[in-house]
């Protein structure tokens, strides 16, 4: 019940803090020179990309207890943090285009940044077809845990990719004179919303699924004791 | 040898197994029974460690675990249908380090039926004589605690004779062997103990003195054939 | 050392199956002679374009190939439960998988070597025999990682319902950094030599490699532990 | 119904059938007794089209063969294990156009225990389930010949006896029936005529007045288990 | 007309199980997405080179992608000799045949139209859309070819030991023929629109596509009978 007032108070924090954010970033942050409106994506798009991360990260660190401990608990959540996960990069995903549109004049490019990005996203599709792909419950947990974990592996690939190869796709760590010190607020602003909103749906994601989880034990019980 | 500790299992919310208790000594055969669809492969599995329970313990002796002391043979034969009866025999062996009795393959193939098929591939053998071979390796393995699922399946009336045969002679040298079938005359035949699996609990228990009364066996018999 | 016996055991068994049945290197070999060909249907392969075009087609190749054809040797353990051999035996599971990955690791340097022969003489591209002696060590440290990869996920897929045909899902996109590195360096070797960027991508294959192996190394033995 | 001329079959240098002769007639049940490899899965798959012979001709009355008359069952079951219980059976009853008594499923399916489980894919049941499953497809089939390898196996003794009965009640409605099996007595108690396979020939021979003497039983028993 | 329910009856089974265990169709979806990233990280594809390239690469991607998704529907037909049901029944191979091509050629159109507008997104080609209503005719014809010989072979390459792995070095050199008629037609449409050149190619594609059905309908029942 704890768990469940901590909740409650941070989705009361979000009704504050998305009005904000949207505030800050349509009123507030300055209009880029050379972009124009359309930058005003990056923040969302990069909120977007480390909440994804954020997922990605949860599915990770519970698929390893997980394989420890083989408690359901631990997979339920790793398949919820996954499904949020999955969710952002797909938001990544889509946001980047509807920005390279504009700047680039092309929905999609070749870049190691994007390409590797978008191996993310078939990493975890992967993750999903072989939950899918297998019946057995315990089976399942280890076999999707395994995926995870390794498929985790290429996460600093994603963000290295910049450094590593040639890439159009712009760095903040490489801007002249660095970020409008404004700028830099609200994506900061921005960024916490997101990583509060996205650790809310992980978290509200897997009570759900927990709950299923549970229910369907407690029925197996009721069957167990009456026969 | 191996000790079951209130095992249940679920499939989906299906309950199958209801808190499982068994202990299975060393050099004991226990014989399994039960209607189709009783539970009997899934128990044989979770004691062998290939499915998790759902709730429960599998405990099993140190040294038996340590040194691949336990043989599984489910309805599967476990063999490489490409590779021949002698590769797969020493492909088997190999894994298991010599614990096994290397020098009396010739000798045990002889008895089995199968000296002269021993350079044939095993997809050239029948039905039967595959079982055979799987349940060869399984009395050559060494292990200290076989589990069996139907093993007699596919045997002919001869076969079955010689493999119980075998398989007492194995209990004799301390073996211990978990078998789960549907003959009635022949599991109690060799059992020290019989369990009934009935809606996902054991019941009946008999050990070897009253296995042997017929009243048991044509209880059993009932039971199975409700 | 009982270990490396095992694992020899193990690697022989593989070996020996894959004479009986000439599955996944017959499979890679032809299946890479095709793929060349259908690339070249694809993409008009000249003298002008093959020197640009090589390091790509010949890294994918690898990586497609490879990763069909080891999926055949696992299947040829889950085949009738056959790696229950080893599951229940006194070989770990972390030897199991090393001597898979070793066969395996054999199995794709013959597809390559054959491959990059194909290659050289369907398109009458000399610089690649040249640069062959430079190219061993890419292309072991890119092999190596396939393998590791391969052998991980090609256990996953045939326990799945999917069978085999989902492995190239799971294996390609979590090998793309060896893949980009293997084309990286060999780019560098056939069409200029200038050591230090080669290096940095051999690190890099050194260092996937690493990771992949003790990751999986660590992973193997929940795939196969049913 | 069925003829049998001079069959012979080879398998390498192997010769596993010598020139066998049979006929089946209508409304009759044949048994087959061997020992395990003695060629009964062999002859089955001649006799229902599946398996070419080496050397001899299978002649199957024509309307037999039009109308889907013929069903086998061999020792795998001939399931879409993703498929449910009740997905599986409606196919099969499309591919047969009505054929079947269709309207009597959901009775069938009753008496075969398997109603509760009609919503469950297939992979899901147990062995005796699945057998069970394949059974009482044949016996809705309205096939006029139904060949049955081995069709008790991982019966348990109740449903064992059941599948007896709606075979014999089968046959009262003019259906034959060839039978390869182990099982002596339930052989010989439903068996019109019984044969046995003995080094490639079919030796012994009894038609219903001497197959129910125990001699002919005891013979049968002691030739089989030699 | 009995023969077009049982063709329906098929083609209704085969996507129940699509839908039920997601087989060949997303494998197909996704292995042409994968493929068309793979291409690109091998053979650079820009604004300048996507239009002389397009057509090869998609046809290469359809063949693939095609023929794994192929080989997965035909193994649900060998899996447990799923296939007997059809063999022994009222319906002939010949209406299996092409219940089966028909069902395959659904997955393939869906999976084209899908590989055409990722390809669109991806390198941001719109040409393509805009020559689509052209490209049906062709891609339509070469569907059917490709579901023509795909169904024979991965019958064929199910049934053999090799199981779907060799179907690709079957399937592919006889399909070249509608592949590059298949690039050609592609090319033609998206570069520049001569009716006459193109006309050519279509007529191929039909003769073809005549020639393969044909030719299989006849020999899809000598691969079945074992
Ligand atoms: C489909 C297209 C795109 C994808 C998949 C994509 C992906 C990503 C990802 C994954 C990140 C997080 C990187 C990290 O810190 O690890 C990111 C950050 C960023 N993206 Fe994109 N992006 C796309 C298009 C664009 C476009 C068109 C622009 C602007 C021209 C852009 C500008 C940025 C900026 C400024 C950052 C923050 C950079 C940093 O953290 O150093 N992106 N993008
Ligand atoms: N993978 C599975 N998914 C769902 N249910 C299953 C699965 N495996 C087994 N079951 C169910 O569990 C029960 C017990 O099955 P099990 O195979 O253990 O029976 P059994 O005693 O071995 O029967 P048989 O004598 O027919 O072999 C059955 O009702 C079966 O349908
Ligand atoms: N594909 C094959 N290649 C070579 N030999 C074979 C093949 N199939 C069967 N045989 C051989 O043919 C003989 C008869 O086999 P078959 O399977 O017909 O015996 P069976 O009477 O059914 O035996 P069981 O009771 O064990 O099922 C055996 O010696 C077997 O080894
Ligand atoms: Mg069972
Ligand atoms: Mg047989």
């Amino acid at each position: 019940m704890k768990s469940f007032r901590l909740t409650k108070m941070l989705l009361l924090t979000l009704t504050v803090l998305f009005p904000l954010c949207f505030y800050l970033i349509f009123q507030v942050a300055p209009t880029e020179r050379i972009m124009g409106d359309v930058q005003r994506i990056f923040y969302l798009h990069i909120a977007l990309a480390i909440s994804a991360y954020l997922g990605f990260g949860v599915l990770f660190v519970s698929s390893i207890i997980y394989l420890i401990k083989k408690n359901p608990y631990w997979d339920c959540l790793a398949s919820s943090a996954g499904e949020v996960g999955l969710l952002f990069a797909t938001l990544v995903l889509i946001t980047g285009s509807f920005w390279a549109r504009p700047v680039w004049n092309v929905w999609w490019t070749w870049d190691p940044r994007l390409v590797s990005m978008l191996i993310l996203w078939f990493i975890y599709v992967g993750y999903f077809m072989v939950r899918k792909a297998v019946s057995e419950k315990s089976r399942r947990a280890r076999y999707s845990a395994i995926v995870g974990i390794i498929g985790f592996l290429d996460v600093p690939v994603v963000r290295l990719a910049t450094k590593w190869w040639r890439s159009i796709h712009p760095r903040l760590d490489r801007q002249e004179g660095g970020l409008d010190p404004l700028m830099v607020k609200v994506m900061l602003v921005t960024l916490f919303t997101f990583i509060v909103f996205a650790s809310i749906v992980i978290f509200i994601r897997f009570r759900i699924s927990w709950a299923e989880e549970r229910v369907n034990t407690i029925f197996n019980e009721m069957e167990v004791s009456h026969g | 040898m191996l000790t079951l500790i209130d095992i249940s299992k679920n499939y989906g919310l299906r309950p199958v197994l209801r808190g499982i208790n068994l202990k299975i000594d060393k050099a004991e055969i226990v014989v399994l029974f039960g209607h189709n669809g009783a539970g009997k492969t899934t128990l044989l599995k979770i004691s062998a460690g290939i499915t998790p329970p759902t709730r429960g313990r599998v405990v099993v002796e140190d040294q038996v675990i340590k040194q691949g002391g336990i043989y599984y043979l489910g309805h599967k034969n476990s063999l490489y249908s490409e590779l021949t009866v002698m590769e797969n025999i020493r492909f088997f062996l190999s894994m298991r380090n010599g614990t096994a009795m290397v020098n009396s393959i010739e000798e045990t193939l002889e008895e089995f039926g199968l000296w002269q098929r021993r350079n044939d591939p095993v997809k050239a053998l029948s039905q039967g004589m595959k079982r055979r071979l799987a349940l060869m390796k399984g009395i050559i393995s060494g292990a200290s605690l076989l589990m069996l699922d139907e093993p007699f399946s596919g045997l002919d009336l001869g076969w079955k004779d010689r493999v119980l045969n075998k398989l007492m002679a194995l209990r004799e040298k301390g073996t211990s062997l978990f078998i789960a079938t549907h003959l009635i005359n022949e599991g109690c035949q060799i059992a020290d103990r019989v369990a009934l699996l009935e809606r996902g609990n054991l019941t009946l228990f008999h050990d070897k003195t009253e296995v042997n009364e017929s009243l048991i066996q044509e209880r059993l018999r009932n039971e199975v054939c409700r | 050392m009982k270990f490396v016996g095992n694992t020899l055991s193990i690697v022989k068994k593989d070996i020996l199956l894959e004479f009986r049945a000439k599955e996944a290197l017959s499979i890679m070999v032809f299946l890479s002679l095709l793929l060349i060909v259908v690339f070249n249907l694809a993409v008009d392969i000249d003298k002008d374009n093959v020197s640009s075009l090589a390091p790509g087609i010949l890294w994918v190749v690898f990586a497609f190939s490879g990763v069909l054809g080891m999926g055949k040797t696992s299947l040829s353990e889950r085949e009738d439960g056959a790696y229950l051999n080893v599951f229940f035996s006194a070989v770990s599971m972390e030897v199991f998988y090393i001597a898979k990955v070793i066969s395996n690791l054999i199995f794709l340097l013959f597809m390559e070597l054959f491959t990059i022969v194909s290659f050289v003489v369907l398109f009458n591209y000399d610089a690649l025999i040249k640069g062959l002696p430079a190219l061993t060590l890419p292309l072991l440290l890119g092999s190596i990682g396939f393998s590791a990869v391969g052998t991980l996920f090609s256990f996953l897929s045939t326990g799945s319902r999917f069978g085999e045909i989902i492995l190239p899902f799971l294996f390609l996109p979590v090998v793309v950094p060896v893949l980009i590195a293997g084309v990286s360096a060999t780019d560098l070797i056939l069409n200029n030599t200038t050591g230090g960027a080669l290096l940095k991508w051999l690190k890099m294959l050194a260092v996937f490699d690493l990771l992949y192996l003790t990751v999986s190394l660590m992973l193997f033995k929940h795939i196969v532990e049913e």
